[in-house]
């Protein structure tokens, strides 16, 4: 077996076994597990001698199989309401052998297409720019979300100040709030606590409400009035916009 | 020469993407979509049969002008630089997303076997995945779809250009236990 | 159609810069210079004649082609429609409003280490970006925010939708594997 080539080529437990089974020509429909796991384990252990790092994955698989040949070992259970016919217990890793086969077929037949910039090119040239285009000289580039965050790790990757980094769901939801609130009391100029609350007044959209309004009065965007002690909480913006 | 194909050709020509018929139509207002189209078909036609170093072919939804497949030796030649592979790991996850999209990361790593964070990585990077939104389910996980470079690079009109993927057997029908 | 002329169609096509006679001779050594030039003239008639969108034309002593300067109001038309596009610094700039508003320009400014005045401007004429209100300190600083628009563009649903920076991380941690 020519162990040393074949290595690093396999993308995953999955295509291991699939090779395998190529290898030596069995019926996937009908895997000869013992023959099968021993195969696998061997070059598990081959890994392993040649210190590749071995994912994680590999050994589930091992285990996997180790199951199946146990399984398969132990005459058919008596309480099988089937008659008997109960699943094969290799059935469920061949259906995902048979999936795994098909993308990874998918993904021959991609590679076969004419690919652009290696089988076929577009216009190699930047566009003549027509006179009278204002156009700024900066690169354009289509985005999407991840242009975005990608763009602002980066940013603050250069930035080390360890309170920049973090940015999680609550505080994106804080900001909705806070548009929000911005929007109607540009609209309205003066609001209560509960109307900026309206119909809606579950647990989270009242926290966050509440967090927002202390938000923009540190930020000094909006003020607060109360008549007196339990009085009704007035809001208005600070600064006409 | 039609002047409206001459048009036709020197927008698709400035272009930097493919351009869809739409974005033609709202270029030449006089033209109605149905005439555009049947002009695009006569000059699709015409570059093919001339066989010089390029033809029109509709991909990504639009028109672009490529260079002739058997030809690419010689553009290899003029770039000297190997083209940039994908590696097969990157391969297989961008089947998985393309047939299976929308599709979140763990679906991919069950399919695959195997855990693609870099993979996902690199196919964002070169723009050929990209983040669809978020799956409405505890832990709100990404979700990912490919991109219209996906199809530019790859030389599909659409999605379903992609070629059918072999049919998955029932597994109990035939096997053989 | 001859097939060296198809050669030189597509080489030309597909260089970044007009080609040179010497860098074509390189490419194709099996064809003299002479039968280059004789070949390079045919298609500059052919082209002339056709009348089609571009021609291929003899410039900075190389050859190229471009689209005819007669249909220049076209590329125009073409050019000024073009579908939102942002370049490097307005992503910048956009990330940092959507990820820390809402906050005011000098902040802005200090995140990116650069004055962001220009692409602040162009994003709020794209109306991807909007002015919140004002800070109530000496100055009166604007502060700003995304719009409702910028939620479209990008998909989401609401900010708390944007991607965080450890979902990212996951994806980019294992990528060494």
């Amino acid at each position: 077996m020519s162990y040393e080539i074949k290595l690093d080529i396999f993308e995953g437990p999955l295509d291991l076994l699939l090779y395998l089974i190529r290898k030596n020509e069995i019926d996937i429909y009908n895997i000869p597990i013992a023959l099968i796991t021993e195969q696998y384990l061997e070059y598990l252990d081959m890994m392993r001698s040649l210190n590749l790092d071995l994912a994680g994955e590999y050994l589930v698989l091992a285990a996997t199989l180790i199951h199946i040949k146990s399984r398969l070992l132990l005459p058919p259970a008596e309480d099988e309401e089937d008659g008997g016919e109960g699943q094969d217990p290799r059935a469920d890793l061949v259906r995902q052998l048979l999936e795994y086969q098909a993308f990874k077929e998918a993904a021959l037949s991609l590679e076969a297409r004419p690919l652009l910039d290696r089988d076929v090119f577009s216009r190699g040239a930047p566009a003549e720019d027509p006179a009278g285009v204002e156009d700024g000289d900066e690169l354009m580039i289509e985005v999407g979300v991840f242009e975005l965050v990608e763009a602002f790790r980066s940013i603050i990757a250069g930035l080390d100040k360890s309170d920049d980094l973090v940015i999680d769901t609550e505080r994106m939801s804080l900001t909705d709030r806070i548009n929000e609130i911005m929007e109607r009391l540009s609209e309205k100029k003066q609001l209560t606590f509960s109307e900026l609350l309206g119909e809606r007044t579950d647990r989270k959209r009242i926290v966050y409400t509440f967090l927002a309004i202390l938000e923009l009065m540190k930020l000094r965007m909006i003020r607060a009035y109360q008549a007196g002690p339990f009085g009704t909480i007035r809001l208005s913006l600070a600064v006409e916009g | 020469m039609e002047e409206k194909i001459a048009i036709i050709e020197a927008i698709i020509f400035a272009s930097e993407a493919p351009l869809t018929v739409e974005r033609m139509a709202e270029i030449m207002p006089d033209t109605e979509k149905k005439e555009l189209i049947a002009l695009l078909e006569k000059v699709v036609r015409e570059y093919e049969a001339r066989r010089g170093g390029f033809c029109l072919m509709e991909v990504a939804g639009g028109f672009q002008f490529r260079t002739r497949q058997d030809l690419a030796p010689w553009i290899r030649k003029l770039k000297a630089a190997r083209p940039a592979m994908l590696s097969p790991a990157a391969l297989e996850t961008l089947a998985v997303v393309a047939y299976r999209q929308p599709i979140v990361k763990s679906e991919i790593d069950r399919i695959r076997g195997v855990d693609t964070s870099g993979a996902l990585k690199g196919l964002l990077e070169k723009r050929l995945v990209r983040i669809v939104g978020r799956k409405d389910v505890p832990g709100k996980p990404i979700i990912y779809g490919t991109t219209r470079k996906f199809l530019e690079i790859f030389n599909l009109r659409d999605l379903a250009e992609l070629p059918t993927l072999r049919e998955l057997k029932d597994v109990q029908e035939s096997s053989g236990a």
